[in-house]
């Protein structure tokens, strides 16, 4: 059993469940344990590029320093929690003076702790699934080939940008999430907007141009001939589907459940 | 204003084809150092020998300071690593006999940089005046 | 002494930690730009305009709020310009100067549905509120 | 003991208004060995040289010295003066009390007094010199050129007309290079088969001239006039001097599904075949990797097929070693991958195409026997966007594009788009341009021709991304002077990808000891002076091995080198730098340490046998230089720790005499 | 003690000699005490038989001798090595400094040599020395009998061994050892945390002592050139004796900079020095330097490396920052 440290996020905890709930299953399937970290705190959604902004990042800097402590891997799930947690230690890496001011914040906290620089690895669940497990045992674990079913693999922008930073996969041609697609026996459709917004937090200012995105997106998926999109974030699930998506936008863990065959109601 | 600041003796050894070209390249603009400072001209910086500089320091210099192309333009190619190397080695061995690090120098001047050049003299002078008259590789016999 | 305008300039590019100067004005930032048809100002007017130090008017402005920080200006910056810093630095500067937020925890009930997860009403938050 | 003049220069005001010269000479006088000493107002000048001359002459001077300006300005007019007289140039020494003192220092005492200093550590070095005398060595009258391209092609026939024999090597199975893929050519618009493929025939039937095709340089050796090269031959199964090149082998081959690099994969070849029809050597090549016989050892088809019995399926690589007095580099470029690139989709759709794509898909010999057609349906486009700069100037992203400006795309854009339009006039062109740059003769105009006759859309801004939706390319781009997004529908996208230097040019600067640039480009002698030179001496540059050019700038510099080849080739011997090492055999110790710090591998040992003071002999390893080689950079004189190793002109002593005078 | 016998190394000899292999072998011999062996170089059987010693006190490293013995005949000569002499010898081999065809080298396993200046300090009127393992007894004309614990007699650089492993030999006698973490740099870093002035004063203490007798660069298996730049009139530097405190320095720091990235620190130097100069610490020094500068490098443990001083990388540290660093450290 490989142990990480996992961070679920607050809408894993609410409207988006199933993402969170499937994460944890499938991993006990693949030979991972996640082990939630204490205490966590909301990563606060999106991350703020100004050097000058250091309070809003600290929930993630505490994240991450659990996650040191036990010296492991920081996992998430969600795209956002994500987003914010790699930038933030990418910023705390190699920015000395925020590096500096974080730790001087972090010095009031109540324990006491050694002075945090960026040792924490931090994984999205793809990047565990590939470089951790392997997207090869995946396929022996698979019961439940998606076999046939052309699905749509939606990255948007917290996983891929920016590219120096994420260090997730090639920005522009990424190849991840169709591998994994591949590994639970379905068919990857590429398609070009699958690295452009769905309109994000913007849903809220100004649905109408939210709206534009989203369908730009969707539809571009499905003029290609998806049946089904994939996503790893809730933010980008909602705007999709709120604004008229044609084809079902599913979390990617609902899927690799379904094909593990730890989904409750595979057969329902 | 310090009226009686020690006037030390600086040995400037630059290498012909960058440093020595920066040197001129500051007379051109008239920019001011220490006539304290004086230059001697080498192929190479990779051309000095410790013993040239441990020689200076024996004959009364307070400060020796090596000039070369910026590491990666020697127009030897590989000559100013080498005299990295050396350097690094041999200012360290100094610095653990106990003398003082501030009298050694090595400053990368190309042939366009002739401020750099008047800078970096007018900084070494500074610093070796500051420190005064060169005793601990002091020669007796040459000094009477 | 600096005056305002330029003291604001200063302090969006140190913020955001961009260097307009690096600009080519290619206009990539905005031909990749999904949200251009909604902005007044696009993000290589962000970029030309701070380095022209208009910024007064950038914080009027509604472009502010339209970006979506994607980042796609960024990631596809012949330059490395960071187009989405700057704007985002400019927005802030907005926000924290008036002294009015652009949307406050007052204003999301009405803009919220049943589905919205949380995350989009922090992101909210933190983009158009101090 | 020297006899040495001491000549001060007033240099007008310039020295005399800070050095008191006339003090200068007074005080040189009573230094060792100093004979005469003499100050005037311009030594430099004829007059200036005249006193000089008269001196060495009447006070029978054996070194003399003149303060003056830097030695980087006059020491090679002095030293003419010297040799005028009679005297060894190299017993002439500089005290640089111009720019490194009276224009630095304001006080007529202090320069006064700087300057005898300076002045005293050249008398001391003159002390110390030796006449010294250049070495010579032979020039082997042979040239050989890396690269067939127009770049190599042409500097090839430039030396061989001038009598010399030239070698090319070639990597590919034909010479031609990249222009040979081009079709018409800017801004002319003539065909570049037209003017290229003479000249590859020209190379064929010159006697002067050999190519060694499908072959690459393995090893260089030696220096300036007596390179030593290895060149590999790879094994091309078809015996080169039996081949007629009838093309039969091609037809029958069973083998038919290899990607045609010469269209760059746009089509397919056979397994064994002649790359294009005017291939020079024109004969067949067999591709290992796809040959069924060489692979499975089943066919055999173009042997049993070809009557002259050319086809050698046991044929190996071949090594040729050859002496050369001179190399020239002409390395050339390639377009960089667009796979990092992929928001304009060319990994995701085949009509988005680079230039060099589009250069075959126009070329009456390329996959669509010159008509245009899209590559994915074989359809005429009708809207058409070109992308420039994709790639260059590109200073964000190191690690996918370059930051240079690739020079060349603009212009063959212009030219694309004029040819469309000129071709299918229903057909709309759009050009996404950041600057248009026109330095050229007759460039500009070529340019606005496009727009104003032929009516190219040229629109300032970049596209951001294209997405292939249907048979279409979306394209969303940036119309920064209209101030709109602006989105086209097009059928067809070409990418003016930069360009880069081949790759295999930085093995081949590591094997010449060529320096290159961050970009892996070869660096010229002087940016300004020396263009075509190396600053490695015998090693020339010629095409975009050394930077970015089109077709006329290329075979301008492929003549240049070839000038610079001829000039050398010409010289029955060379005359080096005579400030070179020289090892000391009775102290050196054989350690082979300064040999390792040699950038030049001037360093060789020998066994040699000496005599001992007890009349034994005994056999000791020594150090030899070889003064060709040697640059005279000194690196060796310091890692030698017995001081055996010396640099003649800068001596350990004469630098220890110098370092004496000044810090006495 | 050393755990292989005498009669191992004289077997070993003799049959060498017989069947033709060698035609001479260098030795030790017995000098005028127990603790003063001497160097010798045998041809015949006989004499090995006789006089050939093989203890305690054979410190002497031969590696240097091989360099003039190996020119003077066709003939391979007999070598016996220690692990530490080893090292010399390869690097003398990279240096080209002989035949390698005309040696024949035999390891010898090495449990630490006595130093023969503690003995001479520890005990007056010393007449027999004996070895019995942990224990060494001293017999004294006018006190007895004196029992001293070994590791106390033997020297620094016995105490920091730095390898029990043979990097070359052509026949190996006993077991082989392992290379052996030790703590050579200790004092080294002793000396770096003090203040400039108090290594000042500690080094013109050790300098100001130099009598200039050349003891140090005669044994050093580094300092083999044909003429030292210190014998060389026309090197600028040549002085046979120190008439100041500056030439001392100068020799010393001359002497250390050309041994630098060749010195194998085998202790040779501040084992003969008649003033007790800790002299190791100059090279040792430059070893640390290297190792840390550019990456761990021992001279001699394979023939052909090249030295990091005669070697560079485009990333190499600043000599300002090198100097900086000492400072932190």
């Amino acid at each position: 059993m490989i142990k990480v440290s996992y961070f679920p996020g607050c809408t894993l905890r609410t409207k988006a469940k199933q993402l969170d709930l499937y994460a944890r299953k499938c991993a006990e399937v693949l030979g991972v344990q996640l082990c939630e970290i204490e205490d966590w705190q909301c990563c606060g959604g999106v991350f703020v590029s100004n050097n000058d902004e250091i309070a809003s990042k600290l929930s993630s800097v505490r994240a991450l320093i659990a996650a040191k402590e036990e010296d492991r891997p920081l996992v998430t799930v969600c795209s956002a929690c994500h987003n914010v947690i790699k930038q933030t230690n990418y910023q705390i890496t190699n920015d000395e003076s925020f590096r500096n001011r974080a730790n001087l914040y972090l010095s009031q906290d109540k324990e006491k702790r050694e002075p945090y620089s960026g040792e924490t690895k931090v994984m999205h669940y793809f990047e565990l699934l590939r470089d951790v497990v392997g997207f090869d045992k995946i396929k022996e674990k698979v019961v439940n080939p998606l076999t046939g079913r052309k699905i749509a693999a939606y990255y948007g922008c917290l996983l891929l940008r920016p590219g120096k930073v994420m260090a997730f996969d090639d920005p522009e041609n990424p190849a991840i999430m169709e591998e994994f697609i591949r590994a639970i026996g379905a068919e990857p459709v590429i398609y070009p907007y699958r690295n452009e917004c769905c309109g994000g937090y913007v849903a809220l200012e100004d649905p109408e141009s939210a709206k534009k995105k989203s369908n730009a997106v969707t539809n571009s998926a499905e003029s290609h001939g998806a049946e089904l999109a994939v996503t790893a974030c809730p933010l980008c699930k909602y705007n999709l589907v709120q604004n008229g998506s044609n084809i079902p936008v599913v979390y990617f863990t609902e899927l690799l459940a379904e094909a593990l065959g730890v989904k409750e109601d595979t057969n329902a | 204003m310090q009226v009686n600041e020690y006037k030390p003796l600086i040995v400037a050894f630059c290498c012909n084809w960058c440093s020595y070209a920066g040197a001129d390249l500051a007379g051109n603009n008239r920019l001011n150092y220490p006539a304290d400072v004086k230059i001697i001209r080498v192929p190479c910086s990779c051309r000095v020998n410790p013993m040239f500089i441990l020689r200076a320091f024996q004959r009364g210099a307070d400060g020796v300071i090596l000039c070369g192309c910026h590491p990666g333009d020697c127009h030897y190619t590989s000559g100013n690593y080498y005299t990295r190397r050396r350097m690094a080695l041999l200012f360290s061995m100094l610095d653990y006999l106990g003398i003082e690090k501030e009298r050694t120098r090595v400053e990368w001047v190309s042939a366009a940089e002739g401020a750099k050049f008047a800078e970096t003299m007018n900084d070494f002078a500074k610093t070796v005046a500051a420190l005064g008259e060169n005793k601990r590789l002091e020669d007796l016999r040459c000094k009477k | 002494m600096l005056d305002k305008k330029e003291l604001l300039k200063e302090q969006v590019i140190r913020a955001s930690g961009v260097n307009p100067l690096k600009c080519m004005r290619c206009g990539k930032c905005s031909g990749t730009c999904p949200s251009y048809d909604e902005m007044e100002y696009h993000p290589h007017q962000f970029v030309y305009m701070v380095e022209m130090g208009d910024i007064e008017t950038l914080m009027k402005s509604e472009s502010v709020y339209k970006c979506l920080s994607c980042f796609a200006c960024v990631e596809r910056c012949p330059r490395g310009v960071e187009p989405a810093k700057i704007i985002e630095a400019v927005r802030l500067e907005a926000i924290r100067q008036k002294g009015n937020n652009h949307m406050t925890a007052n204003d999301i009930p009405e803009k919220v549905n049943d589905d919205i997860p949380q995350q989009a009403i922090m992101s909210a938050m933190r983009k158009y509120s101090k | 003991m020297q006899r040495i003049g001491v000549f001060v220069c007033h240099c007008g005001t310039n020295i005399a208004g800070t050095v008191d010269v006339k003090a200068v000479a007074e005080a040189l006088k009573t230094e060792p060995g100093v004979v005469f000493s003499t100050d005037y107002q311009y030594m430099c000048s004829q007059a200036g040289q005249d006193i000089i001359k008269k001196a060495i002459a009447e006070y029978n001077l054996t070194g003399i010295v003149v303060c003056s300006c830097s030695p980087r300005m006059h020491e090679a007019t002095f030293r003419k003066t010297a040799a005028a007289a009679g005297l060894n140039p190299y017993m002439v020494e500089i005290a640089n009390i111009r720019e490194q003192c009276s224009w630095v220092h304001k006080e007529v005492p202090i320069g006064t007094e700087k300057a005898i200093i300076l002045a005293k550590a050249a008398v001391a070095k003159v002390n110390l010199n030796a006449p010294l005398t250049p070495g010579e060595s032979p020039v082997t009258k042979r040239a050989l050129v890396i690269g067939g391209g127009i770049a190599g092609i042409q500097t090839a026939l430039d030396i061989a007309d001038a009598g010399f024999p030239v070698d090319i090597v070639e990597t590919k199975p034909t010479i031609g290079g990249k222009m040979a893929q081009l079709d018409k050519t800017f801004p002319t618009l003539d065909c570049a088969a037209c003017i290229l493929t003479p000249k590859m025939v020209d190379v064929a039937q010159n006697d002067k001239i050999r190519v060694f095709s499908y072959s690459e340089v393995t090893e260089v050796g030696g220096f300036v006039g007596n390179f030593e090269v290895t060149i590999k031959r790879r094994a091309r199964y078809v015996k080169e001097d039996i081949c007629t090149g009838c093309g039969l082998c091609t037809e029958k081959c069973p083998q038919k599904k290899v990607p045609n690099e010469f269209n760059l994969g746009m089509d397919n070849r056979s397994a064994i075949y002649i790359p294009f029809a005017q291939a020079v050597p024109k004969v067949a090549t067999i591709d290992p990797n796809h040959c069924m016989k060489l692979k499975t050892g089943k066919c055999g088809v173009c042997s049993k097929v070809c009557t002259a019995g050319a086809i050698d399926y046991e044929a190996k690589d071949e090594f040729v070693k050859e002496k050369y007095g001179a190399i020239v580099v002409a390395t050339g470029f390639n377009p960089i991958s667009m796979e990092k690139f992929d928001e304009f989709a060319y990994s995701q759709s085949k009509d988005v195409i680079t230039s060099l794509e589009l250069e075959r898909l126009m070329n009456a010999a390329g996959p669509t026997g010159g008509t245009l057609l899209r590559p994915s349906d074989h359809e005429h486009p009708h809207t058409i966007v070109f992308v420039q700069c994709v790639g260059s100037r590109c200073e964000a992203c190191a690690e996918k594009g370059k930051e240079y400006c690739s020079k060349i795309c603009c212009m063959y854009t212009a030219k694309h788009a004029m040819l469309i339009r000129d071709k299918y006039p229903d057909t709309e062109v759009y050009v996404f341009y950041i600057d248009v740059r026109t330095p050229g003769k007759n460039f500009d105009e070529f340019y606005r021709r496009a727009v104003e006759e032929y009516g190219v859309h040229y629109i300032k801004g970049m596209v951001g991304k294209v997405s292939p939706e249907g048979n279409k390319l979306k394209v969303q781009g940036s119309d920064l002077i209209y101030g709109r997004q602006l989105h086209i529908d097009a059928d067809l996208v070409v990418l003016a990808a930069a360009i880069e230097p081949d790759k295999s040019a930085r093995p081949l600067a590591t094997m010449l000891t060529a320096s290159m640039d961050t970009n892996d480009f070869f660096t010229e002698a002087h940016p300004k002076l020396r263009p075509v030179e190396s600053p490695t001496a015998g090693v020339f540059l010629s095409g975009t091995c050394q930077g970015p050019k089109d077709i006329p700038e290329t075979v301008s510099q492929a003549g240049a080198a070839a000038s610079k080849v001829i000039g050398l080739l010409c010289k029955d011997k060379l005359t080096g730098n005579p400030c070179v090492a020289h090892s000391d055999e009775m102290m050196c110790n054989g350690c082979s340490t300064c040999e390792k710090v040699c950038p030049y591998g001037a360093i060789s040992y020998v066994d040699k046998e000496f005599r001992m003071p007890d009349r034994t002999t005994k056999v000791r390893r020594v150090a030899v230089v070889n003064e060709a080689v040697c640059q005279g950079c000194g690196a060796c004189t310091v890692a030698c720790m017995s001081g055996a190793m010396d640099l003649k002109g800068f001596m350990n002593k004469q630098i220890m005499a110098e370092v004496d005078a000044i810090c006495k | 003690m050393q755990e292989i016998k005498r009669e191992v190394l004289v077997n070993k000899a003799s049959e060498l000699l017989k069947n033709g292999t060698v035609d001479r072998v260098f030795g030790w011999k017995k000098g005028e005490f127990d603790y003063d062996i001497t160097p010798a170089l045998f041809t015949t059987a006989e004499d090995i038989e006789n006089e050939f010693v093989w203890g305690d006190f054979c410190g002497a490293n031969f590696s240097k001798y091989l360099i003039k013995e190996t020119g003077k005949s066709e003939n391979k000569v007999l070598v016996f090595l220690k692990p530490c002499d080893t090292y010399s010898f390869n690097q003398l081999l990279t240096e080209h400094r002989f035949d390698r065809e005309k040696v024949y080298a035999v390891g010898v396993p090495c449990n630490g040599m006595l130093d023969t200046g503690k003995i001479k300090s520890s005990a007056e009127g010393i007449s027999k020395v004996t070895d019995n393992g942990d224990k060494v007894v001293i017999e004294t004309l006018f006190d007895g009998e004196i029992t001293l614990d070994r590791n106390e007699l033997l020297p620094d650089r016995c105490l920091n061994c730095k390898s029990k492993k043979h990097v070359a030999y052509d026949e190996l006698l006993g077991e082989d050892g392992a290379v052996l973490d030790s703590n050579r740099f200790d004092e080294v870093e002793k000396l770096e945390k003090m203040t400039p002035d108090e290594r000042f004063a500690f080094w013109q203490n050790e300098l100001s002592r130099c009598i200039r007798c050349n003891a140090c660069r005669d044994v050093c298996p580094a300092c083999t050139c044909e003429k030292c730049v210190f014998d060389n009139p026309n090197s600028g530097v040549e002085n046979k004796a120190a008439t100041n405190e500056f030439e001392e320095k100068m020799f010393h720091i001359i002497r250390a900079f050309h041994v630098a990235g060749r010195c194998t620190d085998c202790g040779e130097c501040s084992r003969v020095c008649p003033q007790h100069i800790p002299l190791h610490l100059l090279n040792r020094k430059f070893i640390k330097d290297i190792d840390s500068f550019y990456g761990e490098y021992q001279a001699g443990a394979e023939v052909g490396s090249r030295a990091p001083i005669v070697n560079y990388t485009t990333e190499d540290i600043e000599p300002g920052d090198a100097v900086r660093r000492n400072e932190n450290a």
